[in-house]
């Protein structure tokens, strides 16, 4: 267990360690703005999952709170000259609060009709951010968001934006990973495999499901905001249902229920569309049988995949090494 | 004058370059984004189409200056997020010296702080005034202002002493800037917005909104949308019996929306540019030469009806072909070329830019047209 | 005009646009019910529906009633490929599974219909005239009348065929327990087949009736499905009758709001009645209240 | 220890349960018997709170415990194992156990994200405590399997593991022996008696009656909804309504 525990922690640190070291590779290279935009979804991506992939609680609006966190930050920064960094604190603050009180009643419904309630409710988000014009500058957008700046270090530039977005996102990984090998994370797995079962065990599933909903709508409403302060501009179009079901999808081909598999779902769709420049109007048809196909026939996703591989790899050369890698 | 001779000694080397090397040179990137499909792929379609069009026809022409132009599209799916990565990829992957595009105006806000600082000249397609006013160094666009496509309806109003006026605009980035620039101007015009509605662009019946503006007392409704919305608005205003006027965006003005809109869209008016009714223009119009040009080869190569959204597609190529033939291809020379630009008649009217104004179109960019036995009528 | 008029052209157009959503709904229904599935492609069988007629009508230049049929078979086959390719071949799936294969089942569909027949609108002509029909000062199409029939019509006969003919009452039994109309010697797969292909089949009629007045395109699908999906949510999903109620209800209700508050928020007041009934009564204002299995 | 009053249940027009009264020793082993369909299950369901009875009340130590939540209820003591085997299938055996640990640990996702010292020292408490438990019923050497991957009777011997980490008061178990072979029965029931013998209360559903008889002390009877009688074994074997009512079930 202690040699898990310890693997762990260095996979991470050599994630972190690359991560951090890549920009140096990448100079001056477009790859390094895509790449701002990664982090940015495997924030995401991974609020999902611990939702989703963990406590099994499908949402279909998440992209609303991301929304909710990047016009919270957009809209007071633009308007009035607020503490750098405080505003994203704001931001998660308001987004947990009401994520908070909606959870209850949304938590209470379960399968199908959960995926329904989460969707009316980022569809109504949506529609508040579109024609709240006054406020949200509505469908053509909200424009002169200021850049994140601490002293005479502003985030302007892909350079920087870089660093700003995958200390976050870092962050984000390395607590999920202590969330989910702890009571909590346990906790939520076992109300995934048995809701019933979780709560004869003391489990309180009502709670710990709004709870974890909470923290998932706060780590989104970090990444939207990053993400106004990144962009500069932000418009409806990309907190609409779409978004939400390319979240769903980086997920379900990452790994659902993994921390690096969200960060490999979240790599590969958010460069889907320069891997598929080829094939032009083709993407959309590419991306649904993908979701189908994933879904059937490769559950664990492509981290699960991956994980398989090289378990059998392993026993193939004679270690059978006995893991449970699932971080 | 230090700056001049600069510039002088950068078009002499130049041109030495491309005298010296005309098969070796590498071909000129230009960028194109345009949103080919999400929402709004009826505008952005067209707009690839002509691009790809005009770049393929100038290189069979012997490209500019002896060097051929490459065109690189991505689209950008009608989100700011993709418009970002898309625009970032052209100037610091592929290189280009221009781009073009992008087709909505929120994709071109989206992508106008990257471009500023790149120091990359972009001629957006999209139609809202804030991509250029205020003026940003390296920003142009080709799509007439809405701002002028109102106060063509508005003068036609006036015209026919009609002060009270209903609105109906759809609630997407075309609509609501529309709605903005009808109640800014309606004042100066004498006119009274009575009614305000606005419709969901995946709307399928606004019997509703139109109830309500019938019985509002307006004396002519003004409904704003792109296809297949005001189609939807003509048919249902038909049904309730609507008898006042009926007044339409150029978001419309193609064939498309006379098909759609079938016997409900006679005697419907709009301002449009000149594209849909290039044949009826007076052989003195500027424009008509190019016009019809653009709409006998659109239709030859896409065997469809070239439409004004194309035809920014079309200005855009062909004001970066000006530039450069003048100028060079370096960024700063595209853009300040572009920037002397002067009477160059186009698609979307007359392009006069200055220092002061990167939009560069008058009022006379818009004619207003009717449809009459199911074509367009030009009203003059 | 009076106020009493334009209440009642409210009601009129609220009921006519509610036949719609009922009719959608009713397609989810009754995959629902039989499978507990809730097709997230359903509203691309409507795109299909509208697409499908356009396509026969004019690029086979055949007349309207064969093209229709054509459709409607055209796109049950493609109901009944997706559930033998994509439904059938999961064992014991979660519903979370079950909603994103739907979900991608519908992203495939509109991105197929966009590849094979552009990103143009179309219009279907009208079935009969186009001269609109006065009651009471109100108007009405006479598309309106046939939506409203159809709609009629398909209640009628799935009360019929659920109630009184031995497939439908299978069907039925499957929805309450599969294992036991298994154990009876019902054929559960075929019948879950059965339902794939009539949700198609009432989908793509759906479609295809109201093409002539909403006009279609490939992405057509997707708000007709949510709004389909709010009726049957509101109505309840076990009840035929209810699903016709919540579609007329909710057509209403848009109606009177985007007449009487504001025609922006037309679409949320959709979707805040549909978290309302889900959070206060999820079974819907018309269905039974299941007892919760454990 | 555990008292039932007037226990009814309606679902629908179908009374599942009427009128049932009946208490639990502390420190016992009771039975509760019946034909199918008698309402076994459903009176588990109402006293583990999955169910909210129609009518009466429910009593655990003196407390009236008839509206707390099952989750509260497991924090008093009070757990149970199911008929059809309730693991949580993707998670390893160990895992399984620790969860058993929940209500024995109190940090919040706070404290578990960012590692706060309380955790972790708890965590380690958990892992400690939860390899002991394996070791009590004998299934240590499967800690890293999956419990889904399981063999039937060793997943019964791990839910029953998962609920004594609890530390319960009282544990309830539903047909414990149900799908188990002779051998794992006769291990079931020497373990029931040590569970037992460390002072927790033992209440079963159960269809084998030779198990019954052999370990329970007080048996209750249900038949149709109805408490038919209730005593020792041996009263129980004699009693002239529970022969007929059983005969007659066939």
């Amino acid at each position: 267990m202690v040699t898990v525990k310890k693997r762990q922690l260095l996979v991470f640190f050599v994630f972190a360690a690359a991560v951090l070291l890549a920009p140096f590779f990448l100079k001056g290279n477009y790859l390094l703005n895509v790449l701002v935009f990664v982090g940015i979804n495997t924030m995401l991506a991974i609020g999902l999952n611990l939702l989703l992939g963990y406590a099994g609680q499908i949402s279909l609006g998440h992209a609303a709170f991301f929304g909710m966190g990047a016009y919270i930050s957009g809209i007071i920064t633009s308007r009035f000259p607020v503490e750098p960094f405080l505003i994203i604190f704001l931001a998660a603050l308001c987004v947990g609060v009401i994520a908070f009180i909606i959870g209850f009643p949304i938590l209470k419904l379960k399968g199908h009709y959960l995926a329904m309630a989460t969707l009316g409710f980022g569809i109504i988000m949506y529609i508040i951010f579109n024609e709240t014009v006054d406020w949200t500058g509505g469908p053509s957008g909200l424009s002169g968001i200021p850049n994140l700046r601490v002293g005479s270090l502003v985030f302007d530039n892909d350079w920087n934006n870089y660093y700003l977005v995958w200390v976050f996102t870092l962050a984000v990984m390395l607590l999920s990973i202590n969330l989910s090998r702890s009571r909590i994370g346990r906790a939520l797995r076992a109300i995934h495999d048995s809701e019933v079962a979780a709560r004869v065990m003391g489990v309180n599933a009502r709670i710990l499901k709004v709870q974890i909903f909470t923290v998932s709508a706060v780590i989104s409403a970090v990444a939207g905001s990053l993400y106004a302060h990144v962009m500069t501009f932000i418009a409806p179009a990309s907190f609409g249902f779409n978004f939400s079901v390319e979240l769903l999808t980086m997920i379900v081909i990452g790994g659902l229920g993994s921390v690096y598999g969200s960060f490999l779902g979240a790599a590969i769709l958010t460069m889907l569309p320069e891997l598929l420049r080829v094939f032009q109007d083709l993407d959309i048809v590419i991306y649904g049988l993908m979701l189908i196909l994933m879904t059937m026939y490769m559950p664990g996703g492509l981290i699960g995949g991956m994980e398989a591989a090289v378990r059998f790899a392993l026993k193939k050369i004679g270690k059978g090494e006995n893991n449970n890698a699932q971080a | 004058m230090s700056r001049n001779i600069f510039r002088m000694i950068l078009v002499l080397f130049f041109s030495f370059l491309m005298a010296g090397a005309v098969f070796a040179a590498p071909p000129v990137k230009i960028g194109a984004l345009f949103s080919v499909t999400g929402p709004a792929s009826p505008l952005g379609e067209p707009e690839r189409n002509t691009a790809e069009m005009m770049v393929a026809e100038i290189n069979k022409a012997g490209g500019i200056n002896g060097r051929q132009l490459e065109l690189i599209v991505y689209d950008t799916q009608g989100d700011a997020t993709k418009a970002v990565q898309a625009v970032n990829k052209l100037i610091k992957d592929d290189k280009v010296v221009a781009i073009i595009g992008p087709s909505t105006t929120g994709d071109s806000m989206a992508i106008i702080p990257v471009v500023e600082k790149a120091a990359i000249p972009l001629i957006s397609c999209a139609a809202g005034i804030k991509i250029t006013d205020p003026v940003k160094k390296w920003v142009f666009k080709t799509a007439q202002n809405d701002v002028l496509a109102v106060m063509r309806i508005y003068k036609n109003l006036q015209k026919q002493k009609i002060s009270r006026v209903a609105i109906l605009t759809v609630s997407d980035g075309f609509g609501s800037s529309g709605r903005e620039q009808l109640k800014l101007k309606a004042k100066e015009f004498g006119i009274s917005i009575i009614s305000d509605e606005t419709y969901g662009p995946k709307d399928t019946d606004m019997t509703v909104q139109l109830t309500k503006i019938r019985n509002s007392n307006a004396q002519a409704v003004i409904c704003w949308g792109t296809n297949p919305g005001p189609a939807i608005v003509a048919r249902n205003a038909q049904q309730l019996g609507i008898k006042i006027p009926l007044y339409m965006s150029h978001g419309v003005s193609s064939r498309k929306f006379i098909d759609l809109a079938g016997d409900s869209a006679g005697g419907i008016m709009l301002p449009s540019g000149k594209v849909i009714v290039a044949d009826q223009l007076p052989n003195s119009d500027p424009q008509k030469k190019a016009l019809m040009s653009y709409v006998n080869k659109y239709r030859a190569r896409y065997k469809v009806e070239g439409d004004h959204f194309g035809g920014h597609a079309w200005d855009a190529v062909m004001l970066l072909k000006n530039a450069m033939e003048k100028g060079g291809f370096a960024p700063a020379a595209i853009r300040d070329q572009l920037e002397k630009t002067k009477k160059f008649a186009g698609i979307g009217g007359t392009f006069n830019f200055s220092p002061q104004d990167h939009a560069g179109l008058n009022i006379d960019a818009f004619v207003l047209v009717k449809v009459e036995k199911g074509d367009w009528k030009l009203i003059k | 005009m009076d106020n009493f008029q334009q209440l009642f052209q409210y009601i009129l157009t609220g009921l006519s646009n509610g036949a719609i959503y009922a009719l959608i709904g009713f397609g989810f229904a009754i995959i629902y019910n039989s499978t507990g599935i809730i097709n997230f492609a359903q509203g691309e069988f409507v795109m299909l529906g509208g697409m499908l007629t356009i396509f026969f009508l004019s690029v086979f230049q055949m007349p309207l009633v064969p093209a229709i049929l054509l459709a409607i078979v055209v796109s049950t086959g493609v109901g009944i490929l997706f559930e033998r390719l994509a439904i059938r071949p999961l064992k014991d799936a979660q519903p979370f599974s079950l909603i994103i294969i739907t979900i991608g089942a519908s992203i495939f569909l509109r991105g197929a219909a966009m590849l094979i027949w552009g990103k143009d609108t179309h219009a279907l002509p009208a079935f009969s005239s186009n001269d609109p029909l006065y009651i009471a000062g109100a108007t009405i199409l006479p598309q309106h009348l046939w939506i409203l029939g159809v709609t009629v019509l398909i209640i009628i006969a799935s009360r019929i065929f659920f109630n009184y003919s031995v497939v439908g009452k299978a069907m039925r039994a499957c929805s309450y327990n599969p294992r036991a109309a298994g154990l009876v010697g019902i054929n559960v797969k075929s019948m879950v087949l059965l339902s794939f292909a009539l949700s198609s089949a009432i989908g793509s009629l759906a479609g295809i009736i109201i093409a002539p007045l909403t006009m279609t395109s490939y992405d057509v699908g997707a708000m007709l499905g949510l709004k389909g999906f709010c009726a049957v949510i509101i109505g309840g999903m076990s009840s035929g009758m209810g699903t016709v109620f919540g579609g007329l209800l909710l057509g209403l209700l848009e109606s009177l709001g985007a007449g009487y508050i504001s025609a922006s928020y037309k679409d949320a007041i959709a979707f805040i009645i549909l978290l309302l009934i889900l959070f206060i009564r999820p079974e819907g204002l018309f269905g039974s209240k299941e007892t919760e299995r454990f | 220890m555990l008292r039932l009053e007037n226990i009814t249940q309606v679902f629908g027009g179908l009374t599942a349960l009427e009128d049932v009264s009946f208490s639990v020793k502390e420190g016992s082993i009771t039975g509760v018997i019946g034909p199918n369909g008698a309402g076994k299950t459903t009176l588990f369901n109402i006293v583990t709170g999955l169910y909210t009875q129609t009518k009466g009340e429910v009593f655990l130590g003196g407390e009236n415990i008839s509206f707390l939540n099952t989750e509260e209820l497991a924090k008093l003591g009070l757990v149970r194992t199911f008929q059809n085997v309730e693991l949580f299938r993707q998670m390893t055996v160990l895992e399984n156990v620790m969860i058993g640990l929940h209500t024995k640990s109190a940090s919040g996702i706070f404290s578990c994200a960012f590692k706060l010292p309380g955790q972790i020292r708890e965590e380690k408490y958990i892992l400690q405590k939860s390899r002991e438990w394996l070791t009590y019923t004998g299934i240590t050497d499967l800690a890293d399997i999956t419990a889904g991957n399981l063999p039937f009777g060793k997943g019964r011997l791990l839910e029953i593991s998962r609920a004594l980490a609890a530390e319960p008061k009282i544990i309830l178990m539903d047909e414990p022996a149900a799908g188990l072979n002779s051998r794992e029965t006769a291990e079931l029931a020497s373990l029931i008696r040590k569970i037992k013998e460390s002072g927790v209360t033992v209440v079963l559903v159960e269809h084998d009656m030779d198990l019954v008889m052999d370990i329970c002390e007080s048996i209750v009877v249900l038949n149709l909804g109805k408490k038919l009688a209730e005593g020792t074994p041996r009263q129980i074997q004699e009693n002239p309504a529970v022969i007929s009512a059983y005969l007659g079930e066939g």
